[in-house]
């Protein structure tokens, strides 16, 4: 795979760069960093984002009004250090503490943790959700091993508008945590991706093959089996989704497409026409539907589903309006 | 040898870092094979930045500052996984150790233990998921189990342990970081971190070595 | 390229009824069509836009609030029959006409003219803008055979605010084609893409080989070179540009870097650093810059800048906030 | 056959329309090589919708309604470019025309000539540009040349002009549609759309002399 990049070692910061470059009158960079945070930061509990790079728009660009403040961004699928997170927590903390949101990986948890550390000796509070919502990463019962994917969206945009609202840090915390046990996705794999500056893929499929339960930064799903057509891959994850949530008739759910780079707005748009066919005739009822590239995994051709089950609290956040150059509600 | 004096124990901590960096293409075209090849670029820059950091600590007195101040170095450069994993390398085992001028090969053999427990307790690996524990844990027992008073014998038993560890790693399923998504087609290749640790040891006992035969060190 | 579809001959239908599911609120089918309209429209004159799919979100998706009222649908990468542009227009018609605005492609100008001779027999009025930025696809003496590409978000931005702002239909037709006139686009093709249910891609490149001035559908383009780091690529794309347009110090300018669909947010913003980097070099005032893939082909690998020189009129529609579910401004 | 009656025609017509229907495969492998391989669906798709308009006419009374018909039909459900070009091809000349119940040779000729005139007004292709028309303009030549009186002679020369100018079509860049993009690589294939040309013209002559030999015709 050909990139459009200068030094392999120089993308994140010349990506965050170039962000700055054309929505430099809301966002800037975060000193000593590549993250970027929002120029005016509100009287509120913080919210910081981030992790490994290469996902974008997720994390580095998830930002702004009642998304979130900043991102703190490491290496290509590699966890930013603590010293980063640290600076980029403090250059948006407003003395209401901060909110860590970001998927469960063993090098976020670490360096994430360890910047919270920094951040209680300087006397700052702290609160942290690891997103867990891919349920083909591990068992139920191992609930803590499951890795962040899609549903990073959902999670980040709740703790977006609960920071936002007035809420002290511990509540947003509550509300962004309830969040994340409510949210579940699994996804689909159908071609690998290439990291910018290296050679081969990061994974390979064969020919006519699609692998279910696949992480994104290429990490090993649950099967594999011959390309199906549309309404039936979705038939597959939809039952998943349904047997692992065990959300039935009568609930209420925001459902989200996620394309993971190459795969077209078209094809999302046929799976989240068969999506919306399966939780009618089950009787679920869909607060807001979502078909969108949000979380990437560089080209790679793929998609997930994503449901987070709402109550009246979870949905009030939900529709709380936001805006980025990515992403916008109203 | 038998004790580590605080400016012995600052040249031989330069000398791991310079032979990492020494050793980033080979450390690089390791993690190639089954990683992402950003290994020995990661921790290259990592000793790159302990190497300016332990030139200025010349005039220290706590041993253990020397270990802390280059594994905090690390962590607070490098990113991912490894950063913390090797930070804590060289930090984990110093942090709350009682001040001290010299270490004695008990109290390495002890500071590489509780640095392993560390690790452990941060990473979560256990021997046989293709990491570095896989080299550290073996040199730490052969250290620990180690009766004698010399530094560079006892380093020497660690090093052929990491070395023996590094080739076992060879025969694993990766459990951590990108090698772990090949699943069978990681067998075959030995891993990035644990090659790292040896040449470490490696580079630790040698400089000891040196230093002991140049009569450096008392 | 495997692509996530059921029967290759439904996918532009279901594609549009995928996005109704989930954008309902805001949008419906035109019947009888494969094209969508916005529920409300108001009493303006109507900007109804479209052509081949398969450049999705354009066309399809680019409406909304300030965008265009209603896209004309055919199959991918072909024009729809003048029926259903002319279904698609008296759809949106409020008594005071129809604004065509689509990429200059011999098979959509037949049919979407014959549409509007179709109006103009029923004695609705229509005009027309043929988006003719494409720079490497004809001579500046044969301006009439350029090709529309990712200039079209410019154009129809400012043909969706002209629309709506109480101009006539002519004087926002005078303003969208002054704003076609001032678009210039360039770009370059990294790989090849697939249309669903064909086999091969539509074009191939050589293993490290980039085209520079490929279209959209994968017209054969100006120039293959090797592949070259981000910023001289943008420093090349950059001085064709210049030559062409004649843009120049003291003039004012909005910039767009479009993907063409796998190409990655972080190369786009890599090239949007270089981009400014240029234009503050040469003392060409930067109005807005946009980052964003909006006008794709499949999972192409490629990016194209665009610069529209702007005056205070086009400034004001420019600056008009407009909403859709993948592109908004506020 | 000498006139072609309202009633000839609208058999000829569909005959046309079966002929290409049948051909759907044939014509989706021709444009598979160079184009996008929906040449055929496209033409049996618009031919399927004109066979059922065309059943709904048997009692009309201007041969050119039935060209009309056909072609509007097409231009009405195809897209794309050739929906257009074909769907002008059958309508353009019938457009603007006196109101006629039959056609002989020179009045049929001229409704051809006329079509590709206005085939050549909308889609603006001329011979060497690999399209219908490098089928088409040597078929209306002949025709226009055409001295004689006979509808089936008329067509048969016609016929064979177009399968030349098929053959010609090899040998050409395309101008037009996918085939443009593969540009030296497009030579040694022939063109879908001149294909159809040749298709409709021989399903023409041959209907009009089953016509003819069934003693429908007059
Ligand atoms: N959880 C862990 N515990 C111990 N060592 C680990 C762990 N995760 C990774 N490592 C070590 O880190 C090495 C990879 O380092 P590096 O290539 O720098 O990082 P990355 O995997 O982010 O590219 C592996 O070879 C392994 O030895
Ligand atoms: N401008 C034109 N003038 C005449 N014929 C054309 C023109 N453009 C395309 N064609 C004809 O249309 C044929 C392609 O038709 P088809 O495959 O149905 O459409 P598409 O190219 O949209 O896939 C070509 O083989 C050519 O003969
Ligand atoms: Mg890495
Ligand atoms: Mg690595
Ligand atoms: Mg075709
Ligand atoms: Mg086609």
């Amino acid at each position: 795979m050909k990139k459009i990049i200068n030094a392999p070692g120089d993308v994140v910061l010349e990506c965050a760069e170039g962000f700055v470059a054309a929505y430099g009158d809301q966002y800037e960079m975060v000193p000593e960093t590549a993250g970027i945070k929002v120029k005016n930061m509100k009287d509120k509990p913080a919210l910081v984002i981030g992790g490994g790079t290469g996902h974008e728009p997720m994390f580095e660009f998830f930002l702004g009004e009642n998304l979130a403040d900043a991102s703190a961004c490491g290496n290509i699928f590699a966890s930013p250090d603590p010293g980063t997170i640290f600076r980029t927590a403090m250059s948006v903390d407003r003395g209401q503490g901060v909110l860590f949101v970001y998927g469960n990986y063993t090098g976020d948890n670490m360096n994430f943790d360890m910047a919270a550390e920094m951040l209680e000796e300087e006397g700052i509070p702290s609160r942290t959700v690891r997103v867990t919502d891919d349920i083909a990463s591990a068992p139920k019962d191992r609930l803590y091993d499951r890795r962040g994917i899609a549903g990073d969206f959902f999670v980040i945009r709740i703790a977006g508008a609960a920071t936002a609202s007035g809420l002290s840090l511990d509540e947003a915390f509550r509300v962004t945590e309830k969040a994340n046990q409510n949210t579940f996705t699994i996804g689909v794999g159908l071609s690998g991706a290439t990291i910018p500056g290296e050679e081969k893929p990061i994974f390979t499929l064969p020919d006519g093959e699609i692998e279910f339960g696949l992480g994104i930064h290429g990490e090993p799903g649950v099967k594999r089996t011959k390309l199906l057509p549309a309404d039936e891959l979705v038939d597959n994850l939809y039952e998943n989704l349904l047997a692992d949530s065990g959300i039935q008739a009568g609930d209420c759910v925001c459902c989200y497409v996620n394309g993971l780079g190459s795969t077209t707005l078209m094809e999302l748009c046929i799976m989240n026409r068969r999506l919306r066919q399966l939780l009618e005739r089950d009787g679920i009822q869909i607060h807001d539907m979502e078909v969108n590239s949000l979380v990437t995994t560089q080209e790679m051709a793929g998609a997930s589903i994503t449901l987070m089950k709402v109550d009246d609290e979870l949905k009030r956040y939900y529709d709380t309006p936001c805006t980025s150059p990515y992403y916008t509600r109203r | 040898m038998k004790t580590l004096s605080y400016s012995a124990a600052c040249h031989m901590l330069m000398a791991c870092a310079d032979e990492i960096i020494k050793s980033k293409p080979y450390l690089t075209e390791i993690d190639s094979k089954i990683g992402d090849g950003d290994h020995g670029i990661g921790m290259a820059g990592g000793m790159q930045k302990a190497l300016s950091k332990l030139e200025t600590m010349a005039d220290g007195e706590n041993v253990y500052d020397l270990f802390q101040a280059m594994g905090k170095t690390m962590l607070m450069s490098m990113g991912g996984a490894s950063g913390v994993i090797f930070g804590t390398f060289f930090s984990g085992g110093a942090k709350g150790k009682e001040p001290s001028a010299a270490l004695d090969a008990r109290a390495f053999a002890q500071l590489m233990a509780d640095s392993l427990a560390e690790v452990q307790r941060q990473g979560k690996a256990e021997v046989g998921d293709k990491t570095m524990v896989d080299a550290l844990k073996p040199a730490v027992d052969a250290m620990s189990a180690y009766a004698g008073e010399d530094l560079v014998e006892m380093l020497s038993l660690a090093e052929e342990a990491a070395k023996e560890g590094v080739e076992q790693t060879k025969q694993y399923v990766a459990k951590f970081g990108r090698a772990k998504s090949l699943m069978e087609r990681a067998i075959g290749y030995q891993d990035a971190g644990a090659t790292s640790i040896w040449i470490i040891l490696r580079a630790m006992r040698d400089d000891l070595k040196a230093q002991e035969e140049e009569g450096i060190a008392q």
